[in-house]
């Protein structure tokens, strides 16, 4: 039967970012998906050559504008395992803060965008407006919308006042009313479910194979997140990985959804938990040895993989991010979709293509 | 006076499209956020096309390299004249930060002609709105 | 199905939630990092902000001869971070909760200053 | 020489109705999503950029395409109003459609060629449903001549209420808006860019832009039909038939085309049925 | 202080993959490092359960590398980046890219490896 | 003067074709062909002069006319026989032999042979039907002459075996004409027989596997119908009494003793016709050289089908054999509409969409009102113009570039600029208003419109319909068109056919409102009044004069905009940025940095259209329809 062959991306509106896709499709069905990277590959890991070890800080926060947080705060928690340096315990719940306030951001980014992609605009524009508080929050506290640059090694820049707590809390329990108000267009409208529900299926095993991480593998029933390794303030704050296990595009969104409102809870405690002092400790000396640290980013497992050599400089810095991982999934789920479909499974799988190629 | 209309109309209706060159994400979520309720271009007319053929403003975020600065050549092509292009944040003016990475070519201009320099990293949604508006003044000049 | 419509149409009952920039401008938040200002006066063109600044946009030299310091910062590469305003150990350099301008051209900020002299004079403070 | 009048009437006002029509149409929607929103007049500022743009074209059959498409519509809306017959009315628009779809087939590009396909289907889908209230028009009106039509004294709403609702689904449809909007992606363009209009630009896309301000007013003046007895029931039907549609447009996620055809084709046969022979019984 | 670190030796690869894999070990990585001006090292690291275990090989300059995409299709990625950023070719990659997954023929350079310096752009 | 044009548009076909057989040069053939046509198509525009008429042929050689007609007959059915012995087929055998002896027990026990019944009858509807077979056969056969001489080519045969094929096809004509003319039910079965019998002989002509298979199930097939025929024949006249169909429409339903032999000749119409579930045989047909086809499809064999129905129209009107003609008619339309979608071989689309449009003309005559008779009639004359047309430009598109899937014709326009456009304007002579076709199909849904499950059963059909044919329209213009196209080379008479045909699809629609006040309204009596070019009635109007203005006005304004822009800034199409820039290449730089070349195809709809899938299940309702049409007339 005859083929159509569709270039899907670089520049596809549905992704905001280049990544490329040759798909082949039978009246409309995807017979073969084959992607292409490369668009945003900067090479970054490579600046660490010539960026001393505190300069990189601000070089991995910019591998990702939405989870950068994250990236700085692997970073340095791996500099300050290789250097020994213990952080003040405030520094921590306030890493835990700001990286859940990201994780929320993230996610209604996401939501956003996946409503989009099934072509639901208003829901799209309701994520993003209770999304702007987040980033409200974010510009207030930290002193940038996105890149929110708090992290150093041996603690974090900038601190907390109680009022800012309490404005934090304030607003974040606004926006989880917000997001309960969409709660049941997102998981119950007929027509999203009938678009999410039984597309791009993964079971466990599958999915478990593949690599992938994140809310895309625990959308499969795999209980497995990042923060059970009980970093930065994790250890004090209970926390449920959230788990769906249908392993489609619906279980993924449902994780994301659940997941952005257990954020609030996250927040709400480690703000009432948050002891007084410090907020960072002086480092002295250069990073030497190998350590491998992972974080539990919006989209997943990332793992930092670094090398220091006792100079200013690292040897190596390797990145996986949760994307990477990702990816193959997705190659392996694009066959029998729709391509009406396909804008909603790539995007089911939360692909952030600038921390996938660096 | 219908021609007068027309070069009227061009300030008033700037469709925009969006290109990621490898940027870190930070500046597209901007660009993003513009269109959404909080912000709202659309007051300006401005509509989000996806299509160059369809484009009057090109936003361009993030650096270039040489695989992108076929597809941003090939997209500023294809968009009809009269056309503006917007580059925002660090990376799209000189490859910010990146500057120095192999694969990095460096801002916006090393390929296409740039109107309107929107510096910031990220570009605030206010910025992206200032640039917007500064390019809209280069349609109001531009009659016939 | 119409499950949203509740919520869209308590929109379109209620005011829009659009912020009127440029219109109407918010109040800044004082922590956001916006334009980069260095306050030559006070300068002692040390360079800590050259070496330490992550995107290494500031270009700092002496001319011994001439008395004066030249600090050039390249806004367009500059990410915002301040890191150079963290170390920077005269508190010369400031962050105005305001972001740049966007512009039509590739601008450079050069600002040159006297060394190390009590009464310092500001020149050119912007080049196209 | 009434009937002339009418009809230049209706091709001169048809594009300023459907213009505004459509600035309003922008503006509400802006308005659910709690955006400010474009200001009213602001497809009349699109349409009159588009017109200022250079041209650029792929195929020239594009801009032959383009202009039929433009005059089908327009001479359906004018024939619309000058109370011809409305089988006739429905099958010159159909010559638009089948040359919009020869347009978006004229170009190479995928995405134009899947529009072109999808545009296809959706006409395979709201055309036998437009016949069929066509049909059912005939059966309580006896004829299928607009102003023979006007001449019942009662509104067809009345009698047909399932058939307008079967009309509902065409007129999303038409109307390309969620859940309907597959091939020209009008609101969205997340599945293929822009679909059959991706390789039409500047004049071009303005002319087909035009064209579909014609189709509104002529898939809403069908509606009038349903309430052609009192002035203010008109205007009462159509604005609400109106946000009916936007408000859709603004709850729902966009479906697949497979989807549609199933759905609406069995949803609408079964409503024309029971609304049929309730006619025959009744 | 990396975990469960176990140095093995390039034919034993494969082998060492098809062990993991038949114990439930979830890929997470390859990091390729580059040691001198003749070695690389790489890096394989598994997951199971929050646990990682890690083997390290030896890769002399020019040799090839087995590749595991056949065992774990997740790797197909990771390697077709060595590829490109190393220049260690992989063979038996399910989909080879052949050093155009991130680099177009303007990168003359094998990007990673130190003889290639990072570029210096003026300012 | 009648007899000398009756023997010319009957007889003259007949010396023809054997001159063709005989006469083995390829001139002298040509010159045959030429000259036959023009006279035949000269003589059917004369034969309007004549009006209705009636008449009787004496005798020849002092043999009657009647008695050579039954002697062929017999000869003919043996020969049938002869060829189901041949071909081992034992429905041929059963239903030859079931033709056989019934005729022969009805011709020797039953007919009265003393009672004088005129042998020719004409009305408008036989007059228009000559034309049509006259004008559009004639055009076929000359469109043959170019065509077979390429199509033997690429056959590389040894021996010619054109003379065959224009024995036949020359044939075919004077049966035809005899058929649309006959009066004496008797003369009728035995056309009606001689086409079975050449169309056998022409779906066989390449001689293939395949072709002598489907030309066997064309045979059977017929051959039922041939026995339907005869049955109905004999039970007819065992009622009336009288061999003279019109003495048999006078008759009319008679209290429904004449529904169940109405009804087997309508089956024998339907057979013909192709109607689901026989509508193998005409797909089948399809083997055949594109001339057959054109021939098969357009303007005879089936549309002798439609013509035997429509005929006995007035018999049965009001019936409910009527509704069930209705029925099958609009279910024929409506499921060969839908299988066409899933098609992509150009003559299987052509075939499926002829057989559905079959099924509307049969739908009309079902509907049976004076709307609906002007609409079939319509219908007839304008579908045979535009489908003839279109067979033969698949036919010269195939020999163009080797392919006859529509899928190889996407850019078309490209490599035949000029068969291209024809095909377009054949496509939309199809499907659009103002074009005879879709003004028929108007009077046909305006007339059906009282009827629930005819009405909804059309206007899907023809949204169907629509789908086919935009897309084929459509993708014959795909292509990145940056310079000036090379003309294209046509053989003088393929270019002749063509172009008269398209221009004659346009033109003569053009003519329609005079065609319906000259011809059918005398016949059908007056529905719709004419003013200014529009059709008018107090259900509905169609403006053709008007929309042709304005419509031509378009287009001719859009053509020259048009043309203007071939000077316009030219862009690549839009591929998400990736393309490759190099003119005239039409790819993106795939993954690998590979540049893959950007392909479209069609939908076909498997799922809901397949033929595979619905085949089955419309030919067990098209045979429930017919048992139910038959049973009801019982
Ligand atoms: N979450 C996250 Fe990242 C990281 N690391 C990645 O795929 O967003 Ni851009
Ligand atoms: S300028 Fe900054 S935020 Fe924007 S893309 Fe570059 S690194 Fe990201
Ligand atoms: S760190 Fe401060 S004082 Fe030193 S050179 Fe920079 S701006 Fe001047
Ligand atoms: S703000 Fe950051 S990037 Fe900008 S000059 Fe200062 S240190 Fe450099």
């Amino acid at each position: 039967m005859a083929r159509t062959i569709i270039p899907f991306g670089p520049q596809h509106p549905v992704l905001p970012e280049p990544l490329h896709l040759k798909l082949v499709c039978e009246d409309e069905i995807v017979k073969e998906a084959i992607p292409a990277l490369g668009y945003v590959h900067r090479g970054l890991e490579k600046l660490a050559e010539i960026r001393d070890f505190n300069q990189m800080i601000q070089v991995v926060e910019r591998v990702c504008g939405i989870c950068s947080m994250l990236h700085s705060q692997c970073y340095c928690q791996g500099i300050e395992e290789m250097m020994g340096v213990e952080i003040p315990e405030r520094a921590k719940y306030l890493r835990t803060v700001w990286s859940e306030l990201h994780r929320m951001h993230s996610h209604l980014l996401w939501l956003g965008l996946f409503a989009d992609a099934f072509g639901f605009e208003s829901l799209f524009m309701q994520f993003w407006r209770i999304r702007e508080r987040i980033m409200d929050l974010n510009e207030a506290t930290a002193g940038s919308r996105v890149i929110v640059s708090v992290n150093v090694v041996g603690g974090v820049r900038q601190d907390l006042t109680p009022e800012q707590c309490s404005w934090i809390l304030t607003e974040v329990a606004q926006a989880g009313k917000e997001i309960k108000a969409i709660q049941s267009t997102m998981l119950s409208d007929y027509t999203v479910c009938k678009r999410t529900k039984g597309v791009a299926a993964l079971t466990k095993e599958q999915a478990y194979e593949l690599g992938a991480a994140g809310p895309t593998l625990r959308a499969s029933g795999v209980a497995q997140d990042m923060r059970q390794l009980k970093y930065a303030a994790f250890d004090k704050i209970d926390f449920e990985p959230v788990v769906e296990y249908d392993g489609d595009c619906y279980a993924r969104g449902v994780v994301r959804f659940r997941e952005a409102l257990q954020s609030i809870d996250i927040i709400r405690a480690a703000i009432s938990g948050m002891p007084q002092g410090d907020i960072s400790v002086p480092v002295k000396g250069n990073p030497e040895g190998e350590i491998i640290t992972r974080v539990e980013q919006p989209r997943g497992e990332c793992m930092y993989y670094m090398k220091g050599n006792g100079t200013k400089f690292l040897e190596r810095v390797r990145i996986r991010t949760p994307t990477f991982a990702n990816v193959p999934p997705l190659i392996a789920f694009m066959p029998g979709l729709e391509l009406a479909d396909v804008p909603v499974a790539v995007l089911s799988i939360d692909p952030c293509i600038s921390c996938t190629e660096r | 006076m219908l021609k007068k209309f027309i070069d009227n109309s061009r300030a008033k209706s700037p469709w925009i499209m969006h290109f990621d060159c490898g940027s870190c994400n930070g500046c597209d979520i901007e660009v993003l956020a513009c269109l959404t309720p909080m912000y709202d271009v659309e007051r300006f007319g401005v509509v989000n096309v996806g299509n160059p053929k369809h484009a009057d403003v090109l936003l361009v975020t993030g650096t270039v390299n040489p695989r992108n600065a076929k597809v941003l050549r090939n997209i500023y092509d294809q968009m009809p004249d009269p056309k503006g292009v917007i580059a925002i944040g660090a990376c799209g003016l000189s490859g910010g930060i990146f500057r120095e990475c192999y694969n990095v070519l460096g801002g916006i201009d090393k390929v296409i002609p740039v109107d309107i320099y929107v510096p910031g990293c990220p570009a605030k949604p206010e910025a992206i709105i200032d640039g917007v508006v500064a390019a809209l003044a280069k349609f109001e000049g531009l009659k016939g | 199905m119409l499950k949203m419509t509740p919520t869209v149409l308590k929109n379109l009952f209620s005011k829009s939630s659009t912020r009127m920039y440029p219109f109407e401008v918010r109040e800044p938040f004082p922590l956001y990092r916006g334009e980069l200002f260095n306050d030559i006066d006070k300068c002692i063109f040390c360079k800590k902000c050259e070496i330490k600044c992550p995107s290494q946009c500031i270009t700092v030299s002496k001319d011994k001869e001439a008395g004066t310091g030249t600090w050039i910062c390249d806004p367009f590469a500059c990410v915002y971070c301040s890191i150079c305003v963290d170390v920077c150990p005269t508190k010369s350099l400031s962050m105005a909760p305001n972001h740049r301008k966007p512009s039509a051209t590739r601008d450079m900020i050069e600002q040159v200053g006297k060394l190390k002299v009590p009464k310092k004079k500001k020149a050119a403070p912007k080049k196209d | 020489m009434e009937t002339l009048i009418l009809m230049i009437l209706g091709i001169v006002v048809a594009p300023v109705l459907g213009g505004l029509v459509s600035g309003i149409d922008r503006r509400v929607t802006a308005r659910l999503q709690s955006r400010f929103g474009p200001p009213i007049l602001q497809p009349f500022y699109d349409v009159a950029k588009l017109f200022g743009k250079v041209k650029v074209i792929n195929n020239f059959w594009q801009v032959f395409c383009a202009w039929v498409y433009l005059i089908a519509a327009a001479l359906s809306v004018g024939l619309l109003f000058a109370q011809s017959d409305l089988l006739l009315i429905f099958f010159v628009q159909a010559i638009g459609a089948v040359f919009l779809v020869m347009g978006g087939l004229a170009s190479p590009s995928p995405f134009s060629q899947i529009g072109a396909q999808r545009e296809l289907i959706q006409v395979l889908t709201y055309e036998p449903l437009i016949i069929l209230v066509f049909a059912s028009i005939f059966m309580v009106t006896g004829s299928f001549r607009i102003d023979e039509i006007l001449n019942y004294d009662q509104p067809l709403l009345a009698k047909l209420p399932l058939m307008f609702i079967v009309l509902g689904y065409a007129l999303t449809i038409k109307l390309r808006k969620s859940p309907f909007d597959f091939s020209t992606s009008h609101h969205a363009h997340q599945e293929i860019v822009k679909g059959v209009l991706t390789d039409y630009s500047g004049p071009y896309l303005g002319i087909i832009e035009i064209a579909h301000w014609y189709e509104t007013i002529f898939i809403l003046g069908i509606c009038a039909l349903f309430w052609h007895t009192s002035l203010v029931g008109v205007v009462v039907l159509l604005a609400t038939t109106y946000f009916a549609e936007i408000l859709i447009d603004n709850t729902m996620a966009r479906m697949t085309w497979r989807w549609m055809l199933k759905y609406v084709w069995s949803v609408g046969l079964a409503m024309s049925f029971v609304n049929l022979i309730w006619l025959h019984a009744g | 202080m990396i975990e469960n670190m176990k140095e093995i030796t390039l034919d034993a690869v494969v082998g060492e993959a098809s062990k993991m894999k038949s114990d439930g070990q979830r890929l997470v990585a390859l990091s390729c490092t580059q040691l001198d001006a003749d070695n690389f090292d790489i890096i394989y690291t598994f997951d199971k359960e929050l646990v990682l275990t890690n083997f390290r090989v030896t890769v002399p300059k020019g040799s090839d590398c087995p590749s595991i995409s056949g065992i774990y299709f997740a790797a197909l990625l990771v390697e077709n980046e060595i590829q490109d950023q190393f220049g260690i070719m992989f063979n038996g990659l399910v989909l080879d890219f052949g050093r155009t997954l991130y680099l177009d023929e303007e990168i003359t350079t094998i990007p990673m490896c130190n003889n290639t310096k990072a570029m210096t752009v003026k300012k | 003067m009648l007899p000398m044009m009756l023997a010319l548009v009957i007889l003259l076909p007949l010396m023809a074709a054997l001159g063709c057989y005989f006469l083995r040069v390829s001139t002298i053939r040509t010159m045959i062909v030429l000259g036959t046509g023009v006279c035949i198509a000269a003589t059917s525009l004369a034969l309007f002069g004549q009006g209705s008429f009636t008449y009787s042929p004496g005798t020849i050689l002092g043999i009657s006319w009647d008695s050579l007609v039954t002697l062929a007959d017999f000869a003919l059915l043996f020969v049938i026989l002869y060829y189901a012995f041949k071909l081992k087929n034992q429905l041929i055998k059963v239903f030859a032999v079931l033709q056989i002896i019934p005729l022969a027990v009805f011709e020797l026990f039953f007919v009265d042979h003393a009672a004088e019944v005129p042998a020719f009858y004409a009305d408008s509807l036989s007059l228009i039907m000559v034309a049509i077979i006259s004008i559009i056969g004639s055009l076929i056969c000359f469109f043959a002459i170019p065509y077979m001489k390429t199509h033997e080519e690429h056959l590389h045969l040894v021996k010619s075996r054109q003379p065959r094929f224009f024995f036949y096809l020359v044939l075919f004509l004077g049966a035809m004409n005899g058929l649309v003319l006959s009066n004496n039910i008797l003369w009728l079965y035995f056309f009606f027989e001689v086409t079975t019998f050449c169309s056998f002989m022409l779906i066989a002509h390449d001689d293939t596997e395949i072709a002598v298979k489907n030309a066997t199930r064309a045979l059977w097939m017929n051959s039922l119908g041939g026995v339907a025929f005869v049955f109905g024949m004999i039970w007819a006249y065992s009622v009336t009494g009288s061999l003279s169909i019109q003495a048999i429409l006078e008759a009319g339903p008679m209290d429904g003793a004449m529904l169940v032999p109405l009804g087997l000749l309508c089956l024998a119409g339907f057979t013909k016709a192709a109607q689901i579930p026989f509508q193998s045989w005409l797909l089948g047909a399809m083997v055949a050289p594109t001339p057959v086809s054109a021939l098969l499809h357009s303007s005879t064999m089936v549309k002798a089908g439609v013509y035997i129905v429509l005929r006995l129209a007035p018999a049965y009107a009001g019936t409910f054999l009527s509704e069930g003609i209705a029925l099958c008619g609009a279910f024929t339309f409506l499921a060969c509409a839908a299988i066409a979608v899933s098609q992509s071989n150009g003559k299987k689309i052509l075939a499926y969409s002829t057989i559905s449009n079959l099924g509307l003309i049969i739908c009309c005559a079902g509907i049976n009102t004076t709307w609906a008779i002007t609409a079939a009639i319509i219908l007839i004359i304008f579908h045979a113009a535009s489908k003839a047309l279109l067979f033969l430009c698949v036919g010269t598109i195939e020999h163009g570039i080797g392919s006859r899937d529509i899928e190889d014709m996407r850019g078309l326009y490209l490599k035949m600029p000029r068969t291209a456009i024809i095909t377009i304007v054949g496509i939309l002579t199809m499907v659009l208003p103002p074009f005879g076709v879709l003004l028929g199909k108007w009077m046909a849904i305006e007339s059906a419109s009282g009827d629930l499950f005819v009405i909804v059963m059309l206007s899907l059909g023809s949204a169907i319909s629509l789908v086919f044919w935009a897309r084929w329209a459509g993708m014959l213009l795909t292509g990145p068109l940056r310079e000036k196209v090379p003309a294209e080379s046509q053989n003088i008479l393929t270019r002749f056919t063509l172009t008269v045909l398209a221009a004659a699809t346009v033109v003569v629609s053009l003519f329609s409102p005079v065609i319906y006040t000259g011809l059918i309204e005398p016949m059908v009596g007056k529905t719709y009044e004419i003013t200014g070019g529009v059709f008018s009635s107090p259900i509905g109007v169609f403006a053709v004069y008007p929309i042709f203005i304005i419509l031509a006005a378009a287009f001719i304004y859009a053509w020259i905009d048009t043309k203007k822009s071939g000077n316009i800034q030219n862009g690549a199409s839009y591929m998400c940025g990736a393309n490759v820039k190099e003119p005239g290449v039409q790819s993106f730089i795939g993954p690998m940095n590979v540049p893959v070349e950007i392909k479209a195809s069609n939908y076909y709809l498997e799922a809901f259209f397949g033929e595979e899938k619905l085949t089955m299940w419309v030919n067990f309702v098209g045979l429930a329809l017919i048992v139910l049409m038959l049973g009801g007339a019982l």
